[in-house]
C-alpha cells in the first residue's frame, strides 16, 4: 500500500505543491526550513487540511481527490500522527492519553491500559503514567506522544519532529527503538526532522521541502553527496557553492574562483567537506592547486573538532583538530592560508 | 503562582469581600427576620413538601431539556459566524430580558391550548401544557436555558480545537470526541451554565404562574407557594424562600460530591 | 376525584383556601384545585383557553373583560366585599388617625399605582377627603407597599382592610365619609361542568362560605 | 474542522433547531399580536422615554458594578478551593434562586432605610437607597452580579496560568498581567457573563419594584412599567417589552462593533 | 553579579537539590536526561517555584532565601526566560508579543514596536511579524519566543532548549547569532540543551543533571574528556565503561577485560572514542593489545560515517566510513574482530 501524494492547497501565505509517492515499508524523511511547509503536508495526509486539488491515496483508499470527490475523514484513516506540539489531552493521564487510540478502536478497557503501559515502558516514561501532561517534563510528553501515535496500529506513520526534545542518552537508544518500530512497521511512515543524523539513522529517503515544494527527493545517500540547496548542505555539514564552471575553473556566484576537476561545464553546484580544507600559518607549498588567504571569522566546537568560518569571497568551513588549532597559534579576527586539493570539489550540473 | 500575595490581596481582597457583604448582608437581615419557630411546622406540611418536590422536577427536567437542546444549539451558535447565528442567539437571549410576565404570555400564545403550536398539539394529541407540570417545566425550561446556552457557548469558543484535530487522527468520531475531549476540556463553562441555568430554573416564577397557572400539587413550585405566601402571610414567604435556598444548597452539595470534584 | 378549577385573585389566597377545604369536606367527589395570580394574568389565561370553572376576581374592571370574551356564564355576583384602611408603620410614629394626617410634612406615604384596584380606590377616596397626597411611589401591588411600611421605608399607605388582618400590621381606619367600597365578583365559566361549578359559587354565597370571608376581614356583600 | 459536517449535521442540527424554535415560536406569538398601530404612539410617550433612560441607566450601572466588584470576586473564588470559597458561591448564587420578591425584602432589611447597613447610611450620610434610582441600580445589581461572577469564574478556571508566569517574567506586575494576559485570554467567558448579568440586570422587575418602588421618572424602568400596564392594559405590556427587547438589541448591535469582533 | 545557586524543593517525585555559581558573562549549559529537574532549575531561578531552603541571589540582589525570608518576585527579577514550551501568548501577534517585555519596561510603543521588529529579523522570523502564534510553524514559534526573551534587556538569560526546534540551516545562523548575543550579554546565563553540539558551541561550562542533583560540573572540555556518567559519553559520542583497575588491566563491570596504559589502581572511569575502535574481517596481527570478535548489533549512518554496535561483554560503538562498512562486506548479525589500542582508552579515578 502505497501513499500517493500530489497535494495542492494553501495556508495563509504558503502555497503548498509537493508530489511524492512513498513506498510500504519506506520511511522519507521531510527536511526543509521553517515554514516550508512540513506541518502542513502531514496535516493534509492525515485529513486535518482539505486539499484544493490533487490526491491523497493510500494503496486503493483514495482519502481526499479535491472538494468535489468524497473525502474521508480524519479517524477513518488510520494514520498515526505525531504533532509537533504534542497536543496531548490535558485531561487525561499519560496512560490514558496512550490508551485513547486502543479504546476508540474497540480495546477493552483492562487491555487497552495495559498495551498502553507497555507503550510507554518501551518509549522510557513507564513511571509517569499516572502524571497529568502538565506535570510532565518536555522530553517525557513528546515521548508519551510518541507512544500516543504508535500505540494505536496505524496504517502508516506520520511523525513530526519525534525526537527533537528528547535527551541525548535516551536518544540513542530511542532512535534504534524507533528504527526497529519502523522497520517492523508495514505501511509507508513519513517523519519530520530537523536532524541530520536522525534522517540518516531513520529514513531510507529524504524529501527537501522548501517554500512548499520538493526540491529534492531520493535516496539518503545521494542527497548527502550531491545536495542541490544550501539547505541540504548545511543539514549535511556540507560547504555549498553555486556558479559557473568552464575549462576547469568554477566562478563560485558572490566572487572568488577555484580549480576544480573533472567538472561539467555550464551551471553548477559544488561541495566542499570541511574536513577536506587544510590551514596553514605560512604559504604551504606543495600539490593542492587552490590556495588563497583567508581571515577567521568564527572558531566553534563541534564535537572534538573544530570548525573555522572563513571570511573573504569564498565563505567555507573548515573543521579540524583542537590541536591543529593551537598549533596555528590563530583566533578568530587572524589570517590563515587555506589550501584545497582540485579533487576534493565535488561538482554537478545545477 | 495559585494563591494571591503582596499588596495585589488587597486590589482583589476589598472589592471581593465588598461584592461578598453586597450578598450577604440581605441574606443576613432576612435570616435575622426569620421565624425559626415556623419553620418546623412548614417543613412538615404537605403543601410545601408538593412544592418542593414540583421545584425539585420541574428545575431538574428543565436542566435536562436544557442540555439537551440547548448543548447541541451552543455547538452550533460556537461553530463559526453567520447574519443567522447572531439572529439565533438574540432569539434565544431575550427570556432574559423579557419581564417573565411577559415571557409567560408569549409561552402561552405559542403553547397555551389557543396558541400556534399549543392548539396542534391539543387537536392532535390531546395534550395541553398549561395548568400541568409538563408546563411549569416548559416555562422554567424557557427563563433558565438561555444562561446555559451562552455560557457554554462561551466555553466552546475558548475551547483549543486542535485537540479535536488529535482525537481525530486517533480515530475518534465526531461524537466520540465530542464526549471524550471537548465535554471534558469545557467542563467549568459546562458547570457554570448548568448552575446558572438550574438556579433560574429553580427561582422562576412570574412565567410559570402566567403560563402553567398556580395550582397545589401540579404547578405551585416553591416561588409560587411562596407568591401566594407573600399575599397573607409575608413571614411565611420568608420562610419557604429559606426552604427554597436550603433546597438548592442541598442538591449542590451533593452534587459536588460526584460532579464538582477538583479539576 | 373530579377537579374543579377556581381561578382566583391573589389576594383572596387566604379565604379561597379555607374554602377549597370547607367545600371538599361537603363535596366529596370534587378535588377543588385553586389558580391564584393577579386579576389580569387570569384573565389572560382564561381568554386562552384554559380550562376554569370558577373565576373570582378582586375587581369589576377584571370580571368585565372576561364577561366582552364571552367567558362568563350570566351575571357575576357580588361575594364579599372590602374597606381601605390607612397601613401603618409599627407604633404608629408619625400618630396618623385619618387621612388629612397623610399629608403632613415629612410623612412618606405611597399608593399603590393608579391601575391597580387598592390604588384606585385610595385615590377616590382621598379626593372625597380632598387631601393632596404625594405618593413617593406607585406601588404595583398591595404586599410591596406593606412591606415596605413594614419595614419602616414608608411612615404610611393606603391598603384593603383585608392586607391589615391577614399581616396583623397595624391599621388606622378611614373615615365612614371618605370610605370606598370594593366589590369581588364570582361567575362561572363557559368551559365548566356547570353544576359542580355553580355549586361552588353557592357555596361561597351560603352562610358558611361568608364565615369564611369574614373571618379574614371581608365584608359581607 | 470549524464547520459541521456528515450525520453530525443532523445531530446536532435538528436538536439546535428545536432549541431555537422553543423561543422563537413564542416571541412569534407576541409579534403576531402585537398592537402595531400603538407602538408609535408609546414610542413618542414620555414616560416610555423616561422608562427606557432609566433602564439603560440602571442596567449599564448594575454591570459596570458588578465588573467592579463582581470582577475581584471571581478571581478570588477561582484561585483555589476552600470552604470560604464555597460559602461564598452559594452566599451569591442564591438570589438566583431566591424569588425575586423575596430578594427584594432582604435588600430593603439590608439597604432599606430601617435596615442593618441603610439605617447607619441614613443617619452618617443621609442617604436612603429605596425609592430613588441608585436603589433601582442596587437591585438590579443584586440581581444580575451573580452571573458574571459564575461565568467569570468557570473562564478563570480554565485559564491556563502558565501564561502569567511567562508575563511575569517578562517584567509585568499582577495588575498588568492580569489586564494584559488573563482578560483577553478569558474574553469568551467575560462576554457570556456580562452579557447574562446586563440583560438579567435589565429585565429585572420584582426586586426593583420591593426594593426601590415604582415611580416615573426615578425608578420605573421599562419592565416596571411593563408590570403596571399588565395590570390594566395587557397589550400595552406587550409593546412596552418589545421596546425594551428592541432597547436590548440595539445596544448589542452597538457594542458588537467595537467589543465583540471575531477572537 | 554572579548568580549563586542553592535550591533545595521538591516537585512531585523529584527532589531537586542544586549547589551552583554561574559568573557574570559565563553561559552554564545545563545538561541531563528527562525529568532530571532541568526545566524546574530554571523556574526557581525565575521565581516560579519557591524554594523550600536554600538560595536564589544575583550579585547582592538575594532573590529567594526559603520561606522565611523575603521573595523577590518573578516580574522584579528581571530574567530573560525561554520556555520549553514556549507560551507565547495566543492572542497577540508575534510582534506584540516579542513587544510586550519593553511596553512593560516602559519604553513607548512605537519603539517597543520597531525593537520587537529588529530582534524578529535577527532571529529570522521578520516576515511573520503580523500573524498570531496559532499561525506559526513550530520553529518559527520557537525562534518568536526567543526574540521575546532577549528582547527584553534582561539581567540574566535563563534559555530552555532554545534551539531545539530550529531547522538544519537557521540553526548554524542561529547558534552563532545567540553565540554572539551571548557573548555580548554582560550577565550569566543558563541553556538547556540536550544537543551536544549546541552546548559546545554556546556553553563556556556544563553542569550535568541527574535526578535533581548536580553529578558533574566544569569547563566544557573537562566535561567532554572525562565524563562521569553514561549521560555525558552518549552526549559526546563516547563509549564509557566503569570498572576496576589492577596491574594495568581494567575489567569493566558487567564482564569483559581489557589492557590499559598509565591506568590509577582501584575504581575507575574510562572512555573509548568510537574512532579508535578498529574492525577487521579476519583477526588482526598487529600493536594493538586488546583483540577481540564480536557480533554486529547495529548500524547507523551518522553523516558521513557509520557507527557500528558491537555486542558480547563490551558493548562499545565503533564508527567508521561507509567505505570500510563495504570492504568488511557485513551487516548486522555478521562477526568482526575488534581491535583496540591500550593508549586510546582513557581511565580516571571514579
Ligand atoms: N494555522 C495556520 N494558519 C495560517 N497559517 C499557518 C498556520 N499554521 C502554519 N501556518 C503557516 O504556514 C506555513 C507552513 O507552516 P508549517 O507548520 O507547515 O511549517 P513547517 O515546515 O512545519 O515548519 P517548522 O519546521 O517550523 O515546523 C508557515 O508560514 C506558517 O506560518
Ligand atoms: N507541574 C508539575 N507538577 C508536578 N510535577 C512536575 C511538574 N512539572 C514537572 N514535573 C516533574 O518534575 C520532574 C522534573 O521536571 P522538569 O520539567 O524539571 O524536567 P527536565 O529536566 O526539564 O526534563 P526535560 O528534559 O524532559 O524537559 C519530572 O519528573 C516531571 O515529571
Ligand atoms: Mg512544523
Ligand atoms: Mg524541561
Amino acid at each position: 500500500m502505497n501513499l500517493e501524494l500530489d497535494v495542492h492547497l494553501r495556508r495563509a501565505s504558503l502555497q503548498l505543491d509537493v508530489q511524492l509517492t512513498v513506498a510500504a515499508g519506506d520511511t522519507v524523511a521531510i527536511v526543509g526550513r521553517h515554514g516550508a511547509g512540513k506541518s502542513s503536508l502531514l496535516a493534509a495526509i492525515a485529513g486535518l487540511l482539505p486539499l484544493e486539488r490533487g490526491r491523497v491515496a493510500l494503496g486503493a483508499q483514495v482519502f481526499d481527490a479535491g472538494p468535489a470527490a468524497p473525502f474521508v475523514l480524519p479517524e477513518a484513516r488510520r494514520a498515526g500522527v505525531m504533532f509537533q506540539d504534542l497536543l496531548l489531552f490535558p485531561h487525561r493521564s499519560a496512560l490514558d492519553n496512550v490508551a485513547f487510540g486502543p479504546r476508540v478502536r474497540g480495546v477493552g478497557r483492562e487491555q487497552a491500559l495495559a498495551l498502553a503501559n507497555e507503550w510507554l515502558v518501551r518509549v522510557g516514561v513507564g513511571d509517569r503514567a499516572q502524571a497529568l501532561p502538565s506535570a510532565l517534563s518536555g522530553g517525557q510528553a513528546q515521548r508519551v506522544a510518541l507512544a500516543r501515535a504508535l500505540a494505536n496500529e496505524p496504517q502508516l506513520l506520520l511523525l513530526d519532529e519525534p525526537l527533537s526534545a528528547v535527551d541525548a542518552s535516551a536518544r540513542l537508544a530511542l532512535r534504534r527503538d524507533l528504527r526497529a518500530h519502523l522497520d517492523a512497521f508495514a505501511g509507508p511512515r513519513l517523519l519530520v526532522t530537523h536532524d541530520a543524523v536522525d534522517a540518516f539513522a531513520l529514513a531510507d529517503r529524504i524529501a527537501v521541502l522548501e517554500a512548499g515544494r520538493i526540491v529534492q527527493a531520493g535516496p539518503v545517500a545521494e542527497i548527502c553527496s550531491r545536495p542541490r540547496s544550501r539547505y541540504v548542505a548545511d543539514l549535511v555539514g556540507l560547504n555549498f557553492l553555486r556558479g559557473e564552471c568552464a575549462a576547469g575553473r568554477l566562478r563560485v556566484e558572490g566572487g572568488g574562483e577555484l580549480v576544480v576537476s573533472q567538472a561539467p561545464d555550464g551551471a553548477v553546484l559544488a561541495t566542499v567537506h570541511p574536513r577536506a580544507i587544510a590551514l596553514y600559518r605560512s604559504r604551504p607549498d606543495g600539490t593542492p592547486r587552490n590556495v588563497w588567504s583567508a581571515e577567521i571569522v568564527a572558531l566553534e566546537a563541534a564535537g572534538d573538532r573544530v570548525r573555522v568560518r572563513l571570511g573573504g569571497a569564498l565563505p567555507l568551513v573548515a573543521e579540524v583538530t583542537p590541536l591543529a588549532i593551537a598549533e596555528l597559534q590563530l583566533g578568530v579576527g587572524g589570517t590563515v592560508w587555506v589550501a584545497l586539493k582540485a579533487t576534493e570539489i565535488a561538482v554537478f550540473p545545477a | 503562582m495559585t494563591t494571591l500575595r503582596g499588596p495585589v490581596r488587597w486590589l482583589i481582597g476589598v472589592p471581593a469581600a465588598a461584592a461578598v457583604l453586597l450578598f450577604a448582608l440581605p441574606l443576613f437581615g432576612i435570616l435575622l427576620r426569620m421565624p425559626w419557630s415556623r419553620l418546623g411546622e412548614q417543613l412538615m406540611s404537605p403543601a410545601v413538601h408538593d412544592a418542593m418536590r414540583l421545584s425539585l422536577l420541574s428545575s431538574c427536567s428543565a436542566l435536562a431539556l436544557a442540555v439537551a437542546l440547548g448543548l447541541p444549539l451552543a455547538i452550533w451558535l460556537a461553530s463559526g459566524r453567520s447574519a443567522l447565528r447572531t439572529v439565533a442567539r438574540i432569539i434565544v437571549m431575550l427570556p432574559i430580558v423579557l419581564p417573565p410576565v411577559v415571557g409567560g404570555i408569549a409561552l402561552l400564545l405559542a403553547f397555551g391550548r389557543a396558541g400556534i403550536v399549543g392548539s396542534w398539539l391539543d387537536s392532535t394529541f390531546g395534550v395541553t401544557l398549561p395548568f400541568s407540570t409538563a408546563g411549569a417545566t416548559l416555562a422554567a425550561t424557557y427563563i433558565g436555558m438561555p444562561f446555559f446556552v451562552l455560557a457554554v457557548e462561551a466555553g466552546l469558543r475558548a475551547f483549543d480545537r486542535r485537540y479535536l484535530a488529535a482525537a481525530a487522527t486517533l480515530g475518534a468520531g465526531p461524537v466520540r470526541r465530542f464526549v471524550t475531549v471537548t465535554l471534558p476540556m469545557i467542563r467549568p463553562s459546562l458547570q457554570a451554565g448548568a448552575l446558572l441555568c438550574w438556579a433560574r430554573a429553580l427561582g422562576e416564577f412570574c412565567a410559570t404562574q402566567t403560563f402553567a397557572g398556580n395550582l397545589q400539587g401540579s404547578t405551585r413550585t416553591l416561588p409560587l407557594a411562596c407568591g401566594v405566601a407573600m399575599e397573607s402571610d409575608p413571614e411565611l414567604a420568608i420562610v419557604l424562600s429559606l426552604i427554597l435556598s436550603s433546597v438548592s444548597i442541598v442538591v449542590l452539595f451533593l452534587l459536588r460530591q460526584r460532579w464538582l470534584a477538583p479539576r | 376525584r373530579r377537579p374543579l378549577r377556581v381561578f382566583a385573585a391573589a389576594s383572596l389566597a387566604a379565604p379561597f383556601t379555607a374554602l377549597e377545604q370547607a367545600f371538599e369536606a361537603s363535596h366529596p367527589g370534587l378535588d377543588v384545585q385553586c389558580n391564584f395570580a393577579g386579576s389580569p394574568q387570569l384573565v389572560l389565561q382564561i381568554e386562552q383557553g384554559a380550562a376554569a370553572d370558577v373565576f373570582a376576581a378582586a375587581d369589576v374592571v377584571n370580571m368585565a373583560k372576561v364577561q366582552a370574551s364571552g367567558n362568563a356564564v350570566g351575571e357575576p355576583r357580588r361575594f364579599a366585599r372590602n374597606r381601605l384602611a390607612i397601613v401603618v408603620a409599627a407604633g404608629n410614629p408619625r400618630a396618623i388617625q385619618g387621612l388629612g394626617d397623610l399629608a403632613r410634612d415629612g410623612c412618606k406615604v405611597a399608593l399603590c399605582g393608579p391601575e391597580v384596584p387598592a390604588g384606585r380606590y385610595a385615590r377616590q377616596a382621598l379626593a372625597k377627603a380632598k387631601v393632596a397626597v404625594r405618593s413617593l411611589s406607585d406601588e404595583p401591588n398591595v404586599h410591596a407597599l406593606v412591606t415596605k411600611v413594614r419595614l419602616g421605608e414608608l411612615d404610611a399607605g393606603i391598603v384593603f382592610q383585608t392586607d391589615c388582618t391577614a399581616t396583623g400590621i397595624a391599621a388606622v381606619a378611614i373615615a365612614a365619609e371618605h370610605q370606598v367600597v370594593a366589590d369581588y365578583p364570582i361567575t362561572t365559566l363557559t368551559a365548566a361542568a356547570a353544576v359542580e361549578a355553580a355549586a361552588f359559587v353557592d357555596f361561597v354565597l351560603s352562610p358558611s362560605g361568608q364565615q369564611v370571608l369574614a373571618a379574614h376581614g371581608f365584608q359581607a356583600p
